[in-house]
């Protein structure tokens, strides 16, 4: 590759809720965009990247590369060099914080905890496992039983004085002990924050498989729920990085990698 | 590209010759209990009980059947589900042992047939047994299934006893030889039960043939296994899940030691010509416990992506590393050499588990001896949903060897019945993730100084 | 005299109020959240689409999974009970319910109009009538329609998770692959109706069958059933209120057993009030 | 001051029950050696010889398994991760010793990864037959000999067979009293709750056998003389299975509609229903106690000829539960992932309802927190009943 030449790469990460789609210039972002999946992975990933690509003032005849990860990303109907989540992650959060060894991703279906190398490659990972429990789907799911919109959630659970205490480990049935909270007369942010202590818990057990190291970073649509972030903070003793935007750090990935192969 | 490999077929493709040669030792097992059932000699259902009760009621003329291996069977042409179905139904919560749900809901329905095979059974089904052969090595599920078929089969069970021994009292003074001497006895009084139940003596001349020839087998086997330490792997997991089922189920079958030789020829000529298994060989796995049978194709499948050679495998399936010699000295007791070689088979790794100060020496000990001679680069964890306990020290286990040794492992959820436990997308995707924790900790060994 | 019996689900609450012979009214509105506290509202109206009072009103049963604390009930018993009891009072002849509900699934068997067994799924979503939603949800179909939707497939696609979440994603997938909405439906149902088949085989189906709950509603469902439980099933006109309805026939039997004075006194010192929690917040919580 | 009398035995067990390690780690501070052990396999008698306190590892139901996950898949059972969990947030770090057991799988492997991950000065595997055979049993007292030794060895002293001998008359003092409880269970209502009994029975595995004894002698005293007696529910309730070391549990139970009348679980009648023989040489004894006349199902027993024969031989005790307890329903309590209690499931049922039991089979998550949504299948098993 010759890093004196102006290369223009995209990259994409098509998941189960979110599209995401960031264009950049070598290892620059020039535009991203981000809408909801909706169930159509290749409508959501054609509009995101044309919408991306739009942002930036370029087409798609000025791509070099495309790399794409996520649960859609079979799905597009273009050339592409398909690349797992996991790298993906550790080499976008590597991009935004290269001192960071830990990345914990806490995704729409999973949440992963990988320890990364300074190069950004995976040294270590660990998977929920095949349970939606561990995952943030969870979130929207009683966010939308208490009438919260998602983005005040993390804020709403820092207001808790004493919080709930959930049990389940299915995402469904956690729903329903929200509403039975509710019913109780428990307040939404005690409910929240337990739901994150809950969620915590599970990460940082997660975490306890591989050694955390120094300087952690958290990804993922979690990452955007200040609770949960906490939440996980109390839990593994350590600070953690948020990137000012978690979604792309996936697709940042996908395009860094892309460019390599 | 990615929908046209879901419509490939999804088994394995064998590397060795040999190994496409091993189905016909399942079909003959349960033909010829079929048969025998048929002309009214004994039959019974076992368990694999590690050669320690299969090789005496051989001698007895009896034709064994094992429903562990009908279970992986029924699950590689995917007709367990019914079973599973039924087994629920009884009352059998859905968390015991895939295999053994299988099998009880196979018992119903042949309670409900008369006691006969179901004429729709999943490879011919298994015939009725005279006995049932359960074990106590190993786990719970293999005495209590045959014990909960008394429900539907009204026949006898004898249940082996293997002792459990722990790494540090296997070391005790005199407890090994107790050991030995109380697995005699319990072979004595199966020999008893078996007699009776039979109506005849049994023939300790052909006993003894038995054992020479399983010595034999087994022997032959294991030096299949020492040829894979070669780099690159003359033969992969993929061909030892076809080639175990004659020295597990079949050890003291003549067929067998020949299918061996010729294994070990081709094993052989492979490696002196360093022609490896798969093309591209980058890493080297060990894999525990027993495979996804319903999706063998899915290790081609990371072995064409990523060049991952599975090298080893699975310790329990494994021929054990021969007696010393002189354990064996002046033994001529056929059922005391059969106790020391079943009892070897479960502490056959107990000095490598007090050389790293580990426990317990089966189920874990092998990987630790196994990751420095086959320069494993990792470690594929399946933990079984269906076969808990042989899942139960798998994290242990790869907490000890990136302990010890640097080596990774990596965790991918399945089972050895239900497919739906085992999701392809995020397997792909966590090896694609952990080949690069395995050059990571390369590297690292690079750096302490490991040999590999 | 009137009774009346009020089932919170977890989804849906009903009541019914009937007199001695049959019912006189019927209310189902969802529960949701902050409903589940407003039972006396949703009983206001009841009472108000009887033309009744409170006060006329001679018992109160409440049942359901909000059953507890109903400061206005004169008693609660299990919807398992109330189950058994509604449906033994449509089909005294049957010998099996199955009963799918918003959050559960049960199965019941019934022997001379007495509870003699059941069996419940644990843990798991799954084979619920929130499966449903969720994934008509995913799809973009109403989930009233996902049952006549399903009837019309062909050929109906392997969903294999059994995991509510991952169901709806491996859903996503297939319709992404191409698999027509109606395929995965069938495929969805066929699912469900077999795990519902081998939960409810655990208590011996025997013939005959009802099928009830908020789930029957679903034609696919109930096919997939039926096809499953190998003959017909019946339903009752009203599968939703079968546990409100149940209740409210305890409600009758129990007066029977209370002395008249005792009846009267009881009925002045009731009070439609709000659901209350009282005394159970704190040790829910969890200090530190 | 009065009250406090009138309940000493009672208040006592249930400050035990509460801060379980309390006593221990007093006595601890006194020079006494504590050996935390597996299930009830291990023999008690051996410990108490050596002026060692036996401490039954249990878990905690109110604390959600975390660190467990690192070493231990969740699909195991959840007892036994709950113990290892426990253990690993420092809950035990005042054991002496560590005495495994090969009572099930779960508590075979844990025991394994236990002694790798938690040192203890002392620790000890204890393998167990899986049959009765005399051969089983033969073996069996050889292997409680090499238990005998180690502790020996790690305390430094020898135990005599009139010492041994003594260790086992406490400890069938222990199980007499147990019993004459349990009796005072037969009344209906019965005397004492099912919570009330288990909080005994736990402190009974916590604390000397000399002080379990005086807390039982107390509380038969107390109990006997009780004017206010629990209340009256229209079931009297078996319990069969995986054990139930939390009052929480037994609380739902009987605030659902059931008097708990007797257990027929590892913390409830099976380490006390049967005296162990006096015999010349104790060891002998102990051996044949331990694994003949233990019901627990992680023994094989000889099928008989036929299936209803064989479940008379395998559960033909309970018909004597059900009868000398008036018991006219039957919960099997199995523990998610518990394999030898969950095979036997079918059979044990078939047998309770050849009794005439309505049987109840709930699998549940060991866990306070899941327990709320089992209320409603207690209450409609009460209903049924009622």
């Amino acid at each position: 590759m010759n890093s004196k030449e102006t290369l223009y790469s995209a990259g994409l990460d098509i998941g189960s809720a979110l599209s995401k789609a960031v264009i950049m210039k070598n290892r620059t972002v020039l535009s991203s965009s981000v809408r909801p999946t909706e169930g159509n992975f290749s409508h959501a990933a054609n509009t995101v990247l044309n919408d991306a690509l739009e942002k930036a003032g370029l087409s798609h005849s000025d791509l070099a590369s495309i790399g794409a990860c996520g649960l859609g990303a079979s799905f597009l109907a273009y050339p592409f060099t398909k690349i797992t989540e996991i790298s993906c992650h550790s080499r976008g959060v590597n991009y935004f914080f290269p001192s960071v060894r830990t990345v914990i991703e806490v995704g729409n279906q999973a949440s992963r905890v990988i320890n990364v190398t300074k190069e950004g490659k995976v040294a270590d990972c660990i998977v929920s496992d095949r349970c939606a429990a561990g995952s943030s789907r969870i979130l929207q799911i009683i966010a939308k039983v208490l009438k919260v919109d998602l983005k005040d959630m993390g804020p709403l659970s820092l207001k808790s004085t004493n919080p709930v205490r959930f049990t389940t480990g299915c995402a469904v049935f956690a729903e329903t002990e929200a509403i039975s909270r509710v019913a109780e007369g428990m307040r939404k942010e005690d409910i929240i924050a337990g739901l994150h202590q809950a969620l915590a818990a599970r990460i940082s057990a997660m975490a306890q498989r591989i050694k955390l190291k120094e300087e952690c970073a958290i990804t993922g649509g979690g990452a955007k729920d200040i609770g949960l972030v906490r939440a996980v903070e109390g839990k593994i003793e350590k600070k953690l990085l948020v990137s000012d935007d978690p979604f792309i750090t996936g697709a940042i990935g996908a395009a860094l990698i892309a460019v390599e192969k | 590209m990615e929908a046209e490999r879901k419509k490939k077929k999804r088994t394995s493709a064998k590397t060795l010759q040999t190994a496409r040669e091993a189905g016909y030792f399942g079909k003959k097992m349960l033909q010829n209990a079929l048969k025998a059932r048929e002309e009214g000699r004994p039959t019974a259902w076992s368990m694999v009980t590690w050669w320690e009760g299969e090789l005496i009621a051989k001698a007895m003329g009896v034709e064994l059947v094992f429903p562990e291996n009908w279970g992986a069977f029924c699950a590689s042409v995917r007709a367990a589900e019914p079973h599973l179905d039924r087994s629920h139904g009884e009352g059998f919560p859905s968390t015991l042992c895939g295999y053994a749900r299988n099998c009880l809901g196979y018992a119903r329905n042949m309670a409900d047939n008369n006691l006969e095979v179901p004429p729709d059974a999943p490879g011919g089904g298994l015939a009725r047994p005279t006995f049932l052969l359960s074990s106590g090595a190993a786990c719970d599920a293999r005495y209590k299934w045959f014990q909960a078929l008394g429900r539907y089969l009204e026949v006898p069970v004898w249940t082996l006893e293997l002792p459990h021994t722990g790494v540090k009292e296997y070391f005790l003074p005199g407890n090994k030889e107790h050991n030995i001497r109380f697995i005699v006895s319990e072979l004595k009084e199966y020999v008893a039960f078996l007699e009776n139940l039979l109506g005849k003596k049994l023939d300790w001349d052909r006993l003894s043939e038995i054992v020479d020839q399983t010595f034999k087998t087994l022997r032959i086997a294991y030096e299949v296994d020492l040829l894979r330490k070669a780099v690159p792997s003359p033969m992969v997991a993929q061909d030892f899940w076809s080639i175990m089922i004659p020295h597990l189920y079949l050890p003291d079958d003549p067929e067998a030691y020949e299918f061996y030789k010729r294994v070990y020829d081709e094993v052989k000529y492979k490696v002196d010509n360093k022609i490896a298994a798969i093309p591209n060989e980058k890493y080297r796995m060990m894999f525990s416990e027993l495979p996804p049978w319903h999706t063998l194709g899915f290790f081609d499948e990371i072995a064409e992506r990523y060049g991952i050679a599975l090298v080893i495998e699975s310790w329990s399936y494994h021929a054990i590393p021969p007696i010393p010699e002189e354990e064996l000295e002046g033994v001529t007791d056929p059922l005391e050499l059969i106790a020391r070689l079943t009892y070897r088979m479960w502490t056959g790794y107990n000095e490598t588990a007090l050389e790293y100060g580990v426990d317990p020496g089966f189920f874990m000990s092998a990987y630790l001896k196994w990751a420095k001679e086959y320069r494993a680069d990792g470690l594929f964890c399946h933990p079984l949903m269906s076969c808990r306990p042989a899942t139960y020290t798998l994290l242990h286990t790869g907490n000890v060897l990136m302990d010890k040794f640097k080596v990774p492992s990596v965790v991918i959820d399945g089972d050895i019945v239900d497919l739906r436990v085992f999701n392809e997308e995020e397997a792909f995707s966590k090896v694609e993730a952990f080949v690069e924790t395995m050059d990571h900790y390369r590297e690292v060994r690079k750096k302490e100084g490991l040999p590999w | 005299m009137f009774f009346a019996g009020l089932d919170i689900g977890s989804t849906i609450t009903k009541i019914v109020i009937k007199t001695e012979d049959e019912i006189w009214t019927s209310v189902i509105r969802p529960t949701g959240a902050e409903h589940r506290r407003l039972a006396h509202k949703l009983m206001e109206e009841a009472l108000q689409k009887a033309n009744l009072t409170f006060g006329q009103l001679d018992y109160i049963i409440a049942t359901g999974y909000g059953r507890i604390n109903v400061p206005f009930a004169d008693r609660q018993v299990t919807e398992i009970s109330c189950h058994m009891r509604g449906i033994n009072w449509f089909f005294p002849g049957v010998k099996t319910i199955i009963d799918i509900g918003g959050q559960d699934c049960k199965g019941i068997k019934v022997n001379n109009g007495k509870l003699v067994n059941f069996v419940m799924n644990d843990k798991c979503a799954a084979g619920t009538g929130r499966f449903l939603e969720v994934i008509s949800e995913a799809l973009g179909v109403k989930v009233e329609e996902i049952g006549d939707i399903s009837l019309r497939s062909t050929n109906p696609a392997k969903i294999s998770s059994l995991c509510t979440v991952f169901a709806e994603q491996e859903a996503l997938l297939r319709l992404s692959e191409g698999v027509s909405i109606e395929d995965i439906l069938a495929g969805i149902h066929r699912g469900i109706a077999t795990r519902i088949y081998s939960m409810v085989e655990r208590i011996n189906i025997e013939k005959e069958v009802a099928l009830t709950g908020g789930g029957v509603k679903n034609v696919g469902l109930r096919k997939a059933l039926e096809e499953r439980i190998g003959f017909p099933a019946v339903v009752p006109p009203e599968p939703l209120i079968t546990g409100a309805l149940g209740a409210a026939l305890f409600a009758q039997e129990y007066v029977g057993r209370i002395d008249k004075k005792e009846l009267e006194t009881r009925k002045k010192e009731r009070r439609l009030e709000a659901v209350t929690f009282f005394g159970e917040g704190p040790t829910r919580g969890q200090n530190g | 001051m009065t009250g406090e009398k009138k309940n000493k035995g009672l208040a006592r067990a249930a400050e035990i029950y509460q801060s379980r390690d309390k006593r221990a780690r007093e006595l601890k501070a006194d020079g006494k050696k504590v050996f935390g052990y597996f299930c009830c396999y291990p023999p008690v008698e051996l410990m108490t010889a050596l002026d060692i306190l036996p401490f039954r590892i249990m878990g905690d139901m109110d604390e959600p398994i975390t660190v467990a996950d690192a070493y231990l898949p969740t699909i195991m059972c959840i007892f036994y991760r709950s113990c290892f969990d426990i253990a690993k947030k420092g809950r035990y770090d005042f054991f002496d010793g560590f005495i495994g057991a090969h009572a099930c799988d779960g508590a075979e492997r844990v025991s394994h990864i236990w002694r790798y991950y938690i040192k203890s000065p002392c620790s000890f595997f204890l393998d167990i037959p899986h049959t009765s055979h005399s051969a089983a049993i033969d073996f069996f007292k050889v292997q409680l000999n090499y238990f005998k030794e180690t502790l020996e060895e790690f305390m430094g002293k020898k135990t005599s067979p009139e010492r041994l001998k003594e260790a086992v008359s406490l400890h069938n003092r222990q199980r007499a009293l147990v019993r004459d409880l349990y009796d005072l269970r037969k009344s209906d209502p019965p005397l004492i709750t099912g919570s009330e009994t288990l909080q005994v029975l736990i402190s009974l595995m916590c604390v000397p056998v000399e002080e379990g004894n005086t807390i039982l002698e107390e509380v038969i005293e107390e109990v006997k003389e009780r004017k206010e007696l629990p209340e009256k529910k229209a079931c009297r309730l078996l319990i069969w299975g995986s054990l139930i070391d939390n009052t929480a549990f037994t609380d739902l139970i009987e605030s659902s509609g059931l008097n708990v009348v007797i257990e027929d679980t590892a913390i409830g009648t099976r380490p006390f229903w049967h005296d162990v023989e006096l015999t010349e040489d104790p060891m002998d004894g102990l051996a044949l106690h331990y694994l003949k006349e233990f019901r627990c199902p992680r023994t094989f027993r000889e099928t008989g000829p036929s299936y209803r024969e064989d479940l008379e031989s395998r559960f033909g005790y309970l018909k004597e539960f059900v009868k000398d307890w008036n018991v006219n329903g039957a919960y099997l309590n199995i523990i998610r992932n518990c394999d030898i209690h969950g095979y036997e499931v079918p059979a044990v049922r078939d047998y309770l309802e050849g009794l005439g039991l309505p049987v109840l089979v709930i699998e549940q998550d060991y866990s306070t927190a899941a327990l709320e949504p089992l209320r409603t299948r207690f209450q409609a098993f009460a209903e049924s009943i009622g």
